[in-house]
């Protein structure tokens, strides 16, 4: 399975002005930074990505965080100052104060306008300082909020290690055959087993299959749902690409499969395929449970495994969350299009019985959503519902006429507009709030039912009080 | 006897001073031994009151103890009446001085004869009643007093006031947030158009008092005190009273439709839907708080309220029916209004608790574990060693609830005040656990005395990394629920499977 | 470059925008790419705002950076022209799209040719100038505009009123507490007999603005916002301002005064020493705090403040005159008004501290252990870390500083809100102490991980025990000063003695 | 030297009404519980003693404080519950919860007017329960605040053990003449003492004297500091009543000397002369530069030890705080009485050069205050000032005529009167303050001045602000 081949859609999709509010990619340090505990995350902006940054984050910014602004003052941007000497002051004294495993280089817009060469300065301050250095452009002129991630993902995957790479590092060790064996010493350094009899027995409960490379930043509690779902399959997980410690990074060889997490996560698919030379394996992204057992499906499938018990398993899921979903079935979403998860979203809800008018989105990857946009159109089908109209960098100005005009029974949607919604009675949920919370697998079905429901069980309620409008006129 | 250390309500004689020093011109002796004065530190001190507090102590001491008490009593009265030339003297013993039968009806009639004002011996059983009982009791006392005096005198007034008009009645010194609604209360009649002809017992004037039924009605913004004062004056004089604490947005409309209802009954034509409309909608700020993605995030989240009657059922409605906030239990320590405030809450809160034992409530938070607690000083400080934070809703009074800045919870700016506290009690509380999540640096260091294996259970290692990964505030809780879950399965190694097995089982 | 995660002030677009968006009925443009415009969500989510912002983005991607945005900007002012029927659209870069050095006048000219409203650029240098001096220029332009175009069309307004009146210039979006600040001062000039002529920005029309010079004065309540204006229409019509922030007892009244004497050199017969003194002594409840026992007890504690040249200055002197207590230093990140500050600050503190970066405060917080901090939500949080009680006065704002309930900081009522911030900020700190001190059973656990022996000196047993023995928040400073005195004696080995002998010596 | 020897006074004493403010002598409960740390009070009286107990505490209450009450309902008044079973019941409770080694009975207003025979019952239970039960009859029937701690301390001088007590009780230790070593041994228990060159260099400084206890319950930095003093001359203290333990409470032996730190001691002093046969040195309070130097010598004269360097250690300490003393010198003070300090104060302000119209106390005892009040006769005479008049048992109501007419440039006074006085321009100190605060001792003089000249310098630079008075008419 290649991303060449697209078979064309029926959906209908449509592009608007792209005057759209969303987060600015570099948002993605706020989980990022989180999530790979030994790193450190430079964004080299001016004092508007700064104040941004300290105001999305709201109290993270208090805890000392792993990340900081590289502030471009007038001298920068007008090429009075050598970029190489003072990244190299910076990066010397995040060093010096934090001792990162990895600095990764935010660029923004500002950096790809003075066309700052980033990727040109990097090796060399690496070699200067003597910690790796990753750059990625997570800049708004191309990317829209959760696809920051993407970009450093992308780049994050040029650093994984080869078998060759690991073998040449630890001469002492056996050159062995099986990579995994290679990895497991390289992660885990000179420590012992403690139980090695308990990983023995572990090792026979999976088939035997081509190394798998799971990619998308999640936190450790949702990689170990996904990877235990996968090991009843019989399917193991050789690596998460992030893993908590940078050292960490999964081998991948030329043949292993990958597969995403996110669908935003186009970017990072393209250069493992082609400049790791992986297969990637194109499914449904782990949202919801339909999403989740059709992402198992398509990997068992592409690693040659049979799936067992997956449909009483996906059953048993809905038969758990049936208190929720009467409160949504028959009930219409909008999505105003913020964080690339719209698709599996809207799917998700469309398979609990809701109706969605409108998909707005910032960006579409026709090739690396083409399992998901399948997935969209069947489940539309199968639950009677018509098709969602998908609106690529939608205009907000133009959506707000229209969901005045449709009167939605929710609207997902940036943090800009939830506020003046609700005030007209119109039922808002946040979008950002799904790139945060843990949605993905079959454990946190329930949680992400929770999320969606939330303002219709508060409003219900509240509607009873008899405030339904609170603006004037 | 009863072990304990903290008490929801004072003494008996404590209520009765805090009505006597709330009128004007009213001066109280107090008969008791050294130290039982102490009133007048909490006036002068909490209230951070500038004139001295009326209170005089007759002081027992082992000599007036030998030579009975009389002479000093009935000496301590005649000076006071003769140097402040109060309106009225109130007598009351305490706890102690109560023990020992004197006949203080006696001591007063005694005064009464040398003193230019009244003397009234106040009239509470000590062991009994609490302070706001004997509050209550001591302001339908005084009322009583000067309605029949004035009777007497037939210079009563019951001719009704041409305006629609009203007596505020529960306002005294030491009462929590008091001055402040007071001032909300009034502010809110005048926008209802009606005059208040008096407020009770805060700076009244007891010669006063026989014009109180020249008012419409009478409006009790609290249970505490006035229900006694308000009963008589509707059966002396069919005086209407209305008792609905206009806290929140829901109450408040409630209680100014009932006003409405009263006043049309008195022959008047108010209609305040509009009124209440635009305050409910557009001036206070509560309605679209709640309405707001601020609030929504509050949806769920599980509270417990405890306090007086008054407040602990006036928050619980709020929480429950205004904000969608989970209050799994609502208590107060007023056990002699059970009846009343069951009624009032039950169909807001999971469970009810009644209870005046300060130890019985902290166990009962902590078995909890709700996300905040609104309470008194004391559950603060529960809440402060648990971790859970705690916005302080009723007395025991304390300096804190004296704020000088203006603080209503009454009316529709009480609606707004109300939802500072609310949301700052959840959002600081949460931000003590995102300051835990984005610590950053010490977020390996694994919290594993948390886990402690229980005699029949074990945690696999790869369990106890996973448990960690939970964060803090919530990691006891799991713990607890896949131990309950992994017994119930007869699983005795928790792995990381169980665990997870466990969050979808018991969220089912 | 500079290396930071945390700024005072926002990049000057958001104060373009914060005035633009301030004004009724006008609509800004931003020009710049996608991210750019949280300005929406700040103002969205920290006022829980409920109209749509009048911000729209005209976002500059890869495809227009390679076509130009001439058209895109155009059209996007028209388009909103046309759909908003706004009176004016301002149209601004951010600090990425100014770099883009396109000709942005030619912009708003090409627009203008089509749209109904007027269209202006905003003026200002995105990487010379901050928030707070954008905001100030943005004012200043827009007033400019319209005085000017006014008096093209002949229909400017000069004539005085006939009663007094004034303008509130500063009051805007996400100002910090500005909307309780204007009703106060709104409250305060009728109690004044002064007439509110115009409010600016916030809630003005830009069609009203020709009638700014009918006000007897202009009132500047901040340093940070207004000034431009006040000094333009001084120039321009002889206006005269009064630029005294009216917070604390001793400032309100000199306001007032100033106010006085600006009135009555316009022809009018002010006096308002009464309204001073009884507001002051009676009204207000500062004066009477400042003087009670709560505020002795404060008297000679040490603070430190930090934050907007206007609210860091204020505390500064309320702390310092009104309460007795030692500011050891104060400061802002208002560099481009320090001689101000300084002149402001100076008699009232020990130190003055200018100075925009975040580490550097925080630095100083650590080293001078102040028992309080006021500050901004940075320095909230610097204390949290070292257990410091932090009372929050200045922007940058944050969500904490919208209280829905009333907290003006200016005029009487905001003397008020501050005696509670000020006093609660202390006894909340001294709480934790008690707690720490009365805590009881593990009195006995000793800190010794506090006694670290230095390389050059060694503590004793008794000397270490004795340590033990002080509280523990101010058993660093303790151990500090003894060490240095046994230094400077040439002590090698710290006994009790040496403890004592050093407290003898050093409070001499 | 024996209490029973009384010299007539020329200094005014009068005796008015009794009816002022004070606290109730239960209030001692707050300091004692905290310098015995093992100990649990336990306070026997009506709701109205636990409502001041709660309201007095403040913060401490919450502190799960070792103390509580054993609450009187209606039918413990009325005799229909046995008294024995319910404090059995109660100390039970706090045997299981908390186990200290001493339970305190408190006794209170309301156990003395029902005639409950403490003392009668605690012997019983002492022994059923077998922890020891110190009873004190801290009543405001007969003593006033700080007398309270005198009620303990009373009693618990009868449970400071004899040099036999120890004897009988170490029977594998040889019985040592030195009673200091076998303290040693049994406040030590089985420790070994870490340092034992120090100790035995130590032990050479002291001379050789009669063992020296000192009574009145101080901070332990306060106590180090008098013993440090008394060190400097010689002094060995043998053991302070109460030490930070029970069990450390110290041997008295017929013959030994005692000196209190406190001038509301008086009980206590009694009781250790008349039953223990201790030595009372009667000397002024160790309160001031003068009153400190005072104290010390007589307690060396006692012992028979000379003085060195005293005179120029008082004149240094008052050269310390002239800065301070320039503040006040030729103000005049007003006390209206309360913690029994007050002469000491008076005598310590007078000293540096204030004027007293009045003192105020709730209670004189001539005898134990013997040397205090010589020595504040001698300081007036010196410092060229009038005699102030005395008042016990004052009358509040007159006091303030009083000082209304006078106004002093500071009052000192409970809680009650502070507020008003100061919002009628009247400069006022807490008198509660100076029972609470470090006063005793020579390190400790900058601490007092400071308290007393706060409001001074306080009321000095708010005066200027013109807000004198607070009050209207």
């Amino acid at each position: 399975m290649t991303l060449a081949d697209t078979t064309p859609q029926p959906l209908e999709f449509d592009c608007e002005t792209g005057n759209y509010h969303t987060f600015c990619p570099i948002s993605c340090v706020a989980w990022l930074y989180q999530k790979i505990e030994d790193s450190f995350f430079l964004v080299i902006g001016t004092k508007t990505c700064g104040y941004f940054l300290q105001n999305a984050m709201g109290v993270m910014i208090f805890a000392e965080p792993r990340y900081a602004m590289a502030e471009l003052e007038e001298a920068d941007i007008s090429a009075q100052l050598n970029d190489y000497e003072e990244l190299k002051r910076l990066c010397e004294q995040i060093k010096r104060d934090r001792n990162p495993s990895v600095i990764v280089w935010i660029g923004t817009c500002t950096t790809e306008i003075i066309k700052t060469d980033l990727e040109g300065l990097a090796p060399k301050l690496e070699a200067d300082i003597g910690i790796p250095i990753v750059v990625a452009r997570a800049n708004g002129l191309d990317y829209a909020f959760t696809q920051g991630e993407d970009t450093v993902l992308a780049a994050m995957a040029q650093r994984c290690p080869t078998s060759a790479d690991i073998a040449a590092k630890t001469p002492v060790v056996e050159k062995a055959a099986d990579q995994n064996a290679v990895k497991k010493l390289f992660s885990f350094g000179g420590k012992k087993e403690a139980e090695p009899t308990e990983t023995a027995v572990e090792e026979t409960v999976y088939a035997d299959h081509e190394p798998l490379v799971l990619f998308g930043s999640l936190p450790g509690a949702v990689t170990t749902q996904l990877s235990l779902e996968l090991k009843k399959q019989g399917v193991k997980v050789t690596g998460w690409m992030p893993e908590q410690h940078y050292s960490d990074l999964p081998v991948i060889d030329p043949g292993n499969f990958v597969a995403g997490v996110n669908p935003f996560l186009s970017k990072t698919a393209t250069s493992l395929m082609r400049r790791r030379k992986a297969n990637l394996i194109n499914a449904p992204f782990p949202i919801g449970p339909d999403g989740t057992r059709a992402w198992v499906e398509h990997i068992c499938d592409a690693l040659g495994v049979e799936t067992h018990g997956l449909e009483e398993r996906e059953q048993k899921i809905w038969d758990s969350v049936e208190d929720y979903v009467s409160l949504i079935r028959g009930k219409s979403v909008f999505f105003m299009g913020d964080n690339l998860l719209e698709i599996s979203l809207a799917r998700f809800l469309i398979r609990c019985g809701m109706h969605v008018p409108e998909i707005g989105i910032p960006y579409m990857d026709k090739r690396y959503q083409k399992a998901e946009l399948a997935m969209l159109e069947r489940t539309c089908r199968e639950m009677n519902s018509p098709l969602p109209k998908i609106i690529e960098k939608p205009d907000n100005y133009n959506q707000l006429q229209r969901i005045h005009a449709i009167k939605p029974d929710l609207v997902i949607t940036g943090m800009a507009h939830a506020n003046p919604l609700e005030a007209r009675g119109i039922t808002t949920k946040w979008s950002v709030e799904f790139t945060f919370a843990n949605i993905h697998g079959f454990s946190n079905v329930r949680d992400l039912l929770e999320l969606v429901t939330r303002p219709m069980r508060r409003n219900e309620a509240l509607d009873s009080l008899g405030w339904e409008s609170l603006v004037k006129g | 006897m009863k072990l304990a250390y903290w008490m929801y309500s004072g003494p008996a004689h404590i209520g009765t001073l805090r009505v006597a020093s709330s009128f004007k011109n009213v001066h109280a002796i107090m008969h008791a031994p050294l130290g039982d004065d102490y009133f007048n530190v909490m006036r002068s001190m909490l209230e951070r009151e500038r004139d001295y507090t009326p209170v005089t102590t007759s002081v027992v001491d082992r000599n007036v103890l030998a030579r009975g008490s009389q002479e000093k009593v009935v000496d301590n009265i005649t000076r006071m009446d003769a140097a402040e030339k109060p309106d009225l003297i109130i007598l009351t013993p305490t706890c102690t001085s109560s023990i020992l039968q004197e006949d203080l009806n006696n001591f007063v009639e005694r005064a009464s004869f040398d003193a230019q004002c009244d003397v009234l011996l106040a009239d509470v059983n000590h062991y009994r009643v609490t302070e706001l009982q004997a509050a209550d009791r001591t302001l339908h006392q005084v009322v009583k007093f000067y309605i029949d005096k004035a009777r007497k005198h037939g210079d009563i007034v019951t001719e009704k006031s041409a305006k629609p008009s009203v007596n505020i009645i529960g306002i005294s010194t030491l009462g929590f947030h008091n001055n402040h609604d007071c001032t909300e209360l009034k502010r809110l009649m005048a926008d209802l158009g009606i005059e208040v002809n008096m407020v009770l017992p805060d700076q009244a004037s007891v010669e006063d008092l026989k014009t109180l039924p020249r008012a419409w009605f009478n409006l009790l913004p609290y249970r505490e005190l006035g229900c006694m004062t308000a009963e008589y004056l509707k059966a002396e004089f069919d005086m209407p009273y209305v008792d609905i604490t206009p806290m929140g947005v829901v109450e408040t409309a409630r209680c100014i439709r009932a006003i409405q209802q009263v006043l049309n009954q008195g022959g008047s034509d108010a209609n305040y839907d509009e009124f209440i409309d635009e305050q409910t909608r557009f001036v206070s700020q509560a309605a679209w708080f709640s309405r707001s993605i601020d609030c929504q995030n509050l949806t769920g989240k599980k509270a417990v309220v405890y306090g007086d009657a008054t407040h602990a059922a006036a928050i619980t409605k709020i929480l429950a029916r205004e904000m969608g906030i989970q209050v799994v239990w609502s208590g107060t320590f007023c056990k002699h209004d059970e009846d009343w405030f069951r009624e009032q809450v039950s169909e807001y809160c999971d469970e009810v608790l009644i209870s005046e034992d300060h130890g019985e409530v902290g166990d009962r938070i902590a078995k909890t574990e709700p996300a905040v607690i609104f309470g008194t000083q004391m559950e603060r400080h529960v809440g402060k060693r648990l971790n859970i934070p705690c916005g302080v809703i009723s007395a025991p009074i304390h300096v804190q609830n004296f704020p000088v800045g203006y603080r209503p919870m009454v009316g529709y700016e009480g609606t707004n005040q109300l939802v500072d506290l609310i949301y700052n009690s959840f959002t600081l509380g949460m931000e003590d656990h995102l300051m835990e999540i984005f610590g950053g640096h010490d977020t390996k260091e694994a919290i594993t005395q948390t886990i402690s294996a229980d005699a029949d259970l074990a945690w696999s290692k790869d369990g106890s990394a996973e448990l960690a990964k939970i964060p803090g505030f919530v990691r006891n809780k799991v713990k607890r629920n896949t131990e309950k879950f992994a017994r119930d399965q007869h699983i005795q190694k928790i792995t990381a499977e169980t665990l997870y097995a466990a969050k979808e089982a018991l969220s089912g």
